[in-house]
């Protein structure tokens, strides 16, 4: 039984990390129709990003308050990616406007391949680190009831909460204001909303800036996790299922898709692994959301499908 | 024109694994421009041509199809994957294949194997001394009766290698064995360590590579298990695998493809001094010495080396052919005074291999990280030939009966 | 006016129906294909054969096989690598595991398994549209890396999950030589290509594309959804099983899952669409360009003799790459085949502008 | 010409980079007036819309040549949304409402370059709302289950949600019922007599539209082949007889067609 | 022009109600067409005219009623059925296939009546060919009657409107269809156009003797050439019958037409 809650809570926690970079693929492909596969590749970028200026900045300055540093090179990194979101505007989707969506997902794959070069040049292949401080000993949780305890890693404890956060906000930012509406304006048919007056290019701006934001907070907790190194770009794609499962245009749809998807991977890889050989959970995350998508093929929380004569 | 040998080398300095890589990668190209530097080989200089693979097999293919064509005599894949490709098509070619410290276990067999050297140890010898040691630490390998033993590998040919000899002595000495697959890269590794949590084994071997690595090891610290239970194996016993792990990683173990760390070592202050001194150095200066660093440089060592014994045989200061240059890695005879004068004191054990035995030398230990740097905590080991030996000639019996390949007759390993 | 039509009527429909009705085109693909099977053969370096001419040819049927659902039958996979593997695996087993097997059967039957599985994927695209089954594809691709590494029967018990082929021969005819290799390959590749464009002008092929554009409509005129989708995913993972089977064999020689990961994947559906989604011929000019670009990138500073470091180069190499497939998209979202196309329409009109 | 709203100059526009469809078109748009773009099927007149409005891009199209000037000003670099600030708007021909989005959202993000107030806004809405009483009984079905008809309500209101200068109107009348195209046409001359909104209307029922506007543009071919007040137009013996099918003064059945066959063209 | 006969009812819809969650499309209907007849279907925006067809063809599935045709009675159709059974239908909003050619469009007409198997296609050789060849000689004629010759090779999305719905008629016609149902083809032409497309449509009613069920917005159209219309409002069927009782009904006055027509 403890052990079960172990799994359950790291689950949850793991399901919450996806959800983050969910997160990402959500608010673009809300605000233009793009399914944006580069979302893992400026996930590293950003962290790229943000351990190399960690570590510039008090070569630099002379700083040396790890705060400062450490927010410095935050928002050195928060500025990259809106020049990242311009660039990409300007040179790639303000430039395929009213394309199908299979034009743009590969336009996504050409941006993937140069982001992934560009880091690399700029920023190096190594591996480097985040430091923002995340205690990384596990705590355990009712060490009376069960022997041992549960145990929680206080990491993914705090990451959790953080990408919960922000989570919350980005969703009522964007289901509860104006923009919102644009947003999936923009998303449903792009030449009616500029001919409504929506600049695609402003907005397109804006919403990828954001979800550079949101790869930014998924690289520096990935990054403080696994080391920032070209792996990173990899989770995205296991991010996937919980995109689709929660739903592509649905906010709430990527923490519940992620919570699940985490919850029930763990649970598989723990309870059934062994019983197949282990190594599991990569393809019985897509099956699980495979399963959820024939009763419903929008996802949990997506936008109905619409297919009409 | 000056005599020159031409040298592929098969890298990856981009991708996921490219940490791991470009260490290697530099320490093979300072030897090769220590090896100009002081001359060539007796006058016959060294070119060479990286090629980057990206750790994917058909760039890797690629590359040897493009190098093959410029004179390549020798190649070293640096991929288990690749590896498996090149064999193939090597016989054909006349290409001898290092794969110092990786590939194919039963290549060792040359009689079967014919172009093939797993020069100093395959997976098999790391498994063998890393259940040596613990056996050792236990107090015998009776001792090791009822204990639980967990392999966490990466789900590949490169992380399955160790199984049937680690499953071997399972049998043999009683432990239970416990194998958990982590799915490639490796960079979600929490079902596997809360699996390690639950059934708690005494011990955990690390077959990893890359990003696995240092995530094992800060999922082993975030579940709370004991570091220095975990033993690696020489791919997962280097700088980048502990680096940003730091104090995390205190304790833990690896096996050493015989060598470790070595700031020391005279071949270091040589390159040091003649190559990074002069600005030439390939990568920067820090990383000289570092685990990887000197594989790269101790693989290209071994090519020079074979190249240099096929002179001995077939004409000094010529350039030598593919064949040639097999025959040179057959009769390698690196003795210690060989390799004193080459600065490898300290460094590595000698080699000599025949056509039969393709691996040279079985002997590794074992080293610990101390949260900033490496350093050697066993004595040498030697893997088990009695046990090794028969699951070699096995394994390769079946690719031969596969492949309808003739064994090696006798005569043939005359010249 | 080279490129004239005018003075070329059609007096039958077979005529018209024929797959190049244009006599110009007709000579230049008799001569193509008289360089490709005599010329090349007798010139080409043996590098150009292994590394270029035949991973280009078995890509380029893979991505007819891929094309043909997702160019024309509009179903997106991501999990292109998996029916690969599984035309690699199926073909290697019925080759080791029966005496006598001949080559180009196993082949075909690798196909046959890929196709079996293919239409058992297929299935859920009755429920799943558009980006949700591209994702949920990827199924595929993972659940069948997972069982060649971890079923061991599939190995034929290989302790490391890696296999390998080799002494291949076709009636006799030993295929060893990089030719050799060329020529099976090339005709094998002929010929798929043959049927491939026979289907997709067929009325099968129409009810793909039916499907594609307007599925509502398309049942309405009594094309069924099932059989329109799942023979199309049947045809598509038979073709592209071959191609894995063909990788597998005579590219590689010996391989493990990764040779056909989600990398596979992804470049095959760059083919696909960079060549031209709905074109046969689209799928030859993307596997060209992909399978060209990052040899011809890799090379460049040599051939400018600019010594850049590898780390350097290649990271360029990606750079631009990324660059050049936003570019050709930008250009052309129809594909290299639209540019083609639109290309024959200028000449057809040269001297005039418009 | 100091009242000259719009002013197109001889363009040329080519889609894909091959095909020409536009053979140097010129016209003029007076401020406050109604002006119709007459033709047949694929005669041009979306595509000028599109020219005017830059919505071309998407289509992949190009003006090549020719220059457009609104108020004096060049407006061929400019965006669609500019286009909109600057009170041009356009409705589009086939609808394109938002699918996801129901009807009043359809609405309300037409006010989306509107900078005064959401009171002013909400009373915008009222407005259109008292224009299609059938929208606000719809309001909150999503736009893509609408009928056809309500979906072409939902795109015209959309578009006078910006509170528009200029608007190009796009076969306004296409799949409405005859009395609602009747409203519509009323509505444009109300906004038109109180509101001061210019609006070029590119329509195939030359009838209604000859009978609102002030003056006509007959487009064939890509070609301006005739033009002149609408009235003039209206008594034109060719316009009446392949425009408003009147052939020799009164209207024709349709049941009789059979009978005969001609096939008009101005120009081969 | 007289001697078209109009023969039994073909198709009988009885009482048919369709509801989309609160909003009542259909309420009640019931209406019949009877073979060689030109039946229309008038009614303001968001009546439920092509919720009707919908419900015909299988697309809608109404909660209530049942559909009659040719003596077989349906609770529901299924689309395949109901093209098997020779029903074709044209649509409000464009649903042409947009990445074909015109004449692969037409042609899918006939996927229906294409009996050669995969392989026999793959190989495309005797059977294949010939059976290729003989329905592209049907299509050639729909493509002469429809004047789109010029066209036949150009992907229909680059075609102007009015053209597209001339395709999407011809691909109906393809199926040889015993009943046709035309859904607004005449939006968006001039008054030359229609009077093309009025001519079609009585030219297939007249030679093939086919049933044509239409809606259409245009009183002109309409009251010419239909035999019976059927009016509907909101749901309801408010009249039926012959043009001229139509025109002179008060409700279909006040729902409707309105005063100047
Ligand atoms: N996106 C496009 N690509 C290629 N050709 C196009 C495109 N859009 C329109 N055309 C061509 O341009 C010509 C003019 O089309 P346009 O849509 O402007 O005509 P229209 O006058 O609006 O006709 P309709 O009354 O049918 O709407 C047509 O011949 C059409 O085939
Ligand atoms: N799939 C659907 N979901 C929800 N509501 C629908 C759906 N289909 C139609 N409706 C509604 O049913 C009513 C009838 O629609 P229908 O399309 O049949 O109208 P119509 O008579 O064809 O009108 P028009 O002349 O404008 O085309 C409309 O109010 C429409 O909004
Ligand atoms: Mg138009
Ligand atoms: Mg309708």
């Amino acid at each position: 039984m403890g052990f079960f809650l172990e799994t359950l809570f790291g689950g949850l926690m793991a399901g919450m990390l996806y959800s983050l970079i969910a997160l990402g693929f959500v608010l673009i492909f809300k605000a233009s129709g793009v399914f944006n596969f580069a979302q893992g590749a400026m996930v590293l970028f950003a962290a790229l990003a943000m351990a190399r200026f960690a570590e510039w900045v008090p070569q630099w300055t002379g700083i040396d308050s790890k705060i400062a540093a450490n927010l410095i090179a935050f928002c050195l990194a928060m500025a990259c990616m809106v020049v990242v979101a311009w660039v990409i505007e300007r040179f790639v989707l303000g430039k395929l406007v009213n394309q199908e969506g299979i034009t743009l997902l590969m336009a996504t794959l050409g941006i993937t391949y140069f982001l992934d070069g560009f880091g690399q040049t700029v920023f190096g292949s190594d591996i480097y680190k985040i430091d923002v401080g995340m205690p990384k000993d596990p705590i355990f949780l009712f060490e009376k009831t069960f022997e041992g305890g549960v145990l929680i890693g206080q990491e993914d404890l705090i990451a959790a909460g953080i990408a919960a956060a922000l989570v919350v906000v980005l969703a009522l930012f964007f289901q509860k204001t104006a923009t919102g509406r644009a947003l999936r304006a923009v998303a449903d048919d792009h030449q009616a909303a500029q001919s409504i007056g929506i600049p695609l290019n402003r907005i397109w701006v804006i919403v990828w800036s954001v979800a550079g934001f949101a790869a930014l907070v998924a690289g520096i907790i990935w990054g403080s996790k696994l080391g920032v190194q070209f792996s990173l770009s990899q989770v995205a794609l296991k991010a996937l299922p919980v995109v689709i499962l929660g739903g592509l245009t649905s906010v709430p749809g990527a923490i519940i898709g992620g919570l699940l998807i985490g919850v029930g991977e763990k649970l598989s890889e723990v309870y059934i692994g062994p019983l197949l050989g282990g190594g599991i959970e990569i393809w019985f995350a897509y099956v699980l959301a495979l399963g959820f998508l024939l009763v419903r093929p929008q996802g949990l929380f997506g936008e109905k499908i619409i297919d009409r004569v | 024109q000056a005599k020159e040998q031409f040298f592929p080398v098969l890298v990856y300095r981009t991708g996921a694994y490219a940490p791991n890589g470009v260490p290697w990668a530099n320490g093979y190209v300072d030897y090769l421009k220590l090896i100009n530097a002081k001359g060539g080989v007796n006058g016959v200089k060294i070119s060479y041509e990286e090629c980057e693979t990206g750790y994917a097999t058909d760039r890797g293919v690629e590359c040897y199809e493009r190098l093959k064509g410029k004179g390549a005599t020798v190649f070293q894949p640096l991929s288990t994957g690749i590896t498996f490709a090149l064999t193939e098509k090597a016989p054909a070619d006349k290409i001898p294949l290092i794969t110092a410290g990786y590939g194919r276990s039963e290549s060792a067999d040359g009689n079967v194997f014919k172009w093939n050297f797993p020069l100093l140890g395959t997976y098999w010898v790391a498994a063998d001394v890393l259940l040596q040691h613990i056996a050792k630490k236990e107090g015998g390998w009776d001792k090791l009766k009822g204990k639980k033993i967990a392999l966490v590998y990466h789900d590949s040919p490169f992380g399955k290698e160790p199984i049937p000899l680690v499953t071997e002595r399972s049998k043999m000495h009683g432990f239970d064995l416990q194998l958990l697959p982590v799915t490639a890269p490796g960079v979600e590794q929490k079902a596997t360590w809360l699996q390690v949590r639950q059934s708690r084994p005494d011990y955990v071997l690390l077959w990893g590579w890359g990003v696995m690595n240092s995530t094992a090891l800060k999922e082993a610290q975030a579940t709370g298990y004991p570091r220095d239970k975990m033993y690696g194996v020489w791919w997962a016993g280097a700088e980048p695998d502990v680096k940003d792990v730091a104090d995390g990683a205190k304790g833990y173990n690896a096996v050493t493809m015989q060598h470790g760390a070595e700031p020391n070592a005279a071949v270091v202050k040589e390159i040091l001094a003649q190559i990074h001194g002069k600005g030439q150095g390939t990568g920067p200066k820090e990383e000289v010495g570092s685990v990887l660093y000197m594989r790269g440089l101790l693989s290209a060592m071994l090519a020079v080396e074979g190249m240099r014994r096929a002179q001995e045989n077939y004409g000094k200061g010529k350039v030598i052919t593919g064949e040639q240059m097999r025959w040179g890695l057959e009769n390698l005879a690196l003795d210690q005074k060989k390799l004193d004068a080459l600065g490898f004191a300290g460094v590595m054990r000698p080699v000599s291999t025949s056509c039969k035995d393709h691996m040279g030398s079985s002997w590794a230990r074992v080293h610990t990280w101390d949260g900033a740097k490496w350093n050697f905590t066993s004595d040498w080991y030697q893997a088990d030939e009695s046990l090794l030996k028969p699951m070699v000639k096995a394994a390769a019996d079946k690719y031969a009966a596969e492949k309808k390949l003739e064994r090696r007759a006798a005569a043939d390993c005359g010249a | 006016m080279l490129y004239r039509e005018n003075g070329q009527f059609k007096t039958s429909y077979a005529a018209d129906q024929q797959i190049f009705p244009i006599l110009q085109d007709r000579v230049v693909i008799g001569l193509l294909l008289a360089v490709a099977f005599v010329a090349v053969p007798a010139l080409a370096s043996e590098y150009a054969f292994r590394a270029i001419l035949i991973p280009f040819l078995i890509l380029s049927l893979a991505a007819i096989g891929l094309n043909i659902l997702v160019g024309y039958c509009g179903q997106i996979s991501l999990g292109t690598g998996a029916f690969m593997a599984i035309g690699a695996y199926g073909a290697y087993n019925f080759l080791v595991r029966i005496d006598g097997m001949p080559l180009l059967l196993a082949v075909v039957l690798g196909g046959v398994c890929a196709t079996v599985v293919g239409v058992v994927f297929g299935v859920p695209s009755l429920r799943i549209k558009g980006l949700y089954l591209a994702v949920a594809t990827l199924a595929a691709q993972f659940f069948t890396d997972w069982a060649f590494l971890r079923i061991k029967w599939f190995t034929n018990d290989s302790a490391s999950g890696s296999v390998s082929v080799s002494g291949l021969s076709l009636l006799g005819w030993q295929i060893d030589t990089p030719v050799e290799k060329y020529l099976f390959c090339l005709g094998f590749v002929c010929v798929c290509a043959l049927l491939a464009k026979n289907l997709v002008r067929s009325h099968i092929g129409r009810a793909w594309m039916a499907m594609r554009d307007m599925d509502v409509a398309a049942a309405v005129i009594g094309i069924r959804p099932i059989h329109a989708k799942l023979s199309a995913f049947a045809v598509s993972s038979f073709f592209v099983g071959m191609a894995g089977a063909l990788w597998g064999f005579v590219h590689l020689g010996s391989w493990e899952p990764a040779a056909f990961s989600i990398d596979r994947s992804f470049q095959l559906l760059f083919m696909v669409i960079i060549g031209g989604l709905g074109s046969i011929m689209g799928s030859f000019f993307g596997a060209a360009f992909i399978v060209l670009l990052p040899i011809f990138l890799n090379q460049v500073p040599a051939m400018l003799g600019i010594p850049i470091n590898t780390a350097l180069a290649s990271h360029l190499e990606a750079m631009i790459f990324g660059a050049l497939i936003v570019f050709f998209l930008i250009v052309e979202p129809h594909g290299l085949a639209r540019l083609w196309s639109t290309a024959k329409e200028k000449l057809r009109l040269w001297p005039f502008p418009h | 010409m100091s009242n000259m709203l719009l002013n197109v100059n001889g363009i040329e526009v080519i889609y894909n980079h091959v095909i020409l469809v536009l053979k140097g078109v010129s016209l003029q748009v007076p401020e406050g007036k109604v002006v119709a773009l007459l033709g047949g099927n694929g005669a041009g007149k979306t595509t000028t819309l599109r020219a005017v409005s830059n919505l071309l891009a998407g289509e992949r199209g190009e003006v090549t040549k020719g220059s457009i000037e609104l108020r004096g000003e060049r407006i061929e670099a400019l965006s669609t949304s500019d286009m909109v600030e600057r009170g041009v708007v356009q409705v589009m021909e086939g609808r394109h409402c938002f699918a996801h989005l129901t009807i009043e959202e359809n609405l309300l993000t037409g006010a989306y370059t509107r900078r005064d107030g959401k009171a002013a806004v909400a009373q915008t809405l009222e407005k259109v709302y008292t224009y299609f009483p059938r929208l606000k009984t719809r309001r909150t079905s999503q736009a893509a289950y609408t009928s056809g008809g309500e979906q072409q309500m939902c795109a015209i209101g959309r578009a006078l949600m910006c509170n528009p200068k200029m608007v190009l109107l796009d076969e306004p009348s296409m799949g409405l019922a005859p009395q609602i195209v009747e409203e519509v046409f009323e509505i444009v001359k109300d906004l038109n007599t109180k509101e001061r909104v210019t609006f070029l209307l590119a329509e195939q029922n030359t009838n209604i539209a000859l009978k609102y506007a002030d003056y006509g543009y007959i487009l064939e071919n890509g070609r301006i082949v005739m033009d002149g007040e609408a009235r003039a137009l209206r008594e034109n013996e060719d316009v009446k007889e392949f425009y408003l099918g009147m052939g020799g003064g009164d209207r024709k059945s349709f049941k009789d067609v059979k009978s005969y066959k001609r096939r008009k063209r101005w120009l081969a | 022009m007289g001697d078209r006969k109009i023969g039994d009812v073909i198709l009988d819809v009885q009482n048919i109600s369709l509801r989309f969650g609160g909003v009542k499309a259909l309420t009640d209907i019931s209406f019949n067409v009877r073979e060689h007849e030109i039946r229309s279907i008038i009614g303001p925006n968001g009546a439920g005219k092509s919720s009707m067809l919908n419900c015909i063809n299988g697309v809608y599935v109404p909660q209530e009623g049942q559909i009659t045709f040719r003596g077989q009675t349906f609770s529901h159709m299924n689309s395949r059925q109901v093209a098997e059974m020779g029903v074709a239908r044209t649509f409000q909003n464009l649903a042409l296939f947009k990445g074909m050619s015109v004449i692969d469009n037409i042609m899918t007409g006939r996927n229906l009546k294409m009996k050669t198997n995969l392989f026999q296609q793959a190989i495309r050789w005797g059977a294949a060919e010939r059976e290729e060849s003989a329905h592209r000689e049907f299509v050639e004629h729909i493509i002469d009657f429809l004047e789109i010759q010029a066209h036949r090779k150009t992907p229909v999305g680059r075609l102007p409107y009015g053209l597209q719905k001339r395709v999407d008629l011809g691909r109906a016609l393809a199926m040889e269809p015993q009943v046709l149902l035309l859904d607004e083809p005449m939006a968006g032409m001039n008054v030359e156009e229609k009077q093309d497309m009025c001519r079609f449509i009585l030219d297939v009613n007249d030679e093939f003797g086919t049933t044509i069920v239409l809606i259409e917005h245009d009183m002109g159209v309409v009251m010419d050439i239909s035999d019976r219309v059927v009016v509907l409002d909101y749901g309801k069927k408010i009249g039926d019958g012959a043009p001229d009782e139509v025109r002179a009904n008060e409700d279909v006055i006040r729902a409707y037409l309105g005063t100047s027509h």
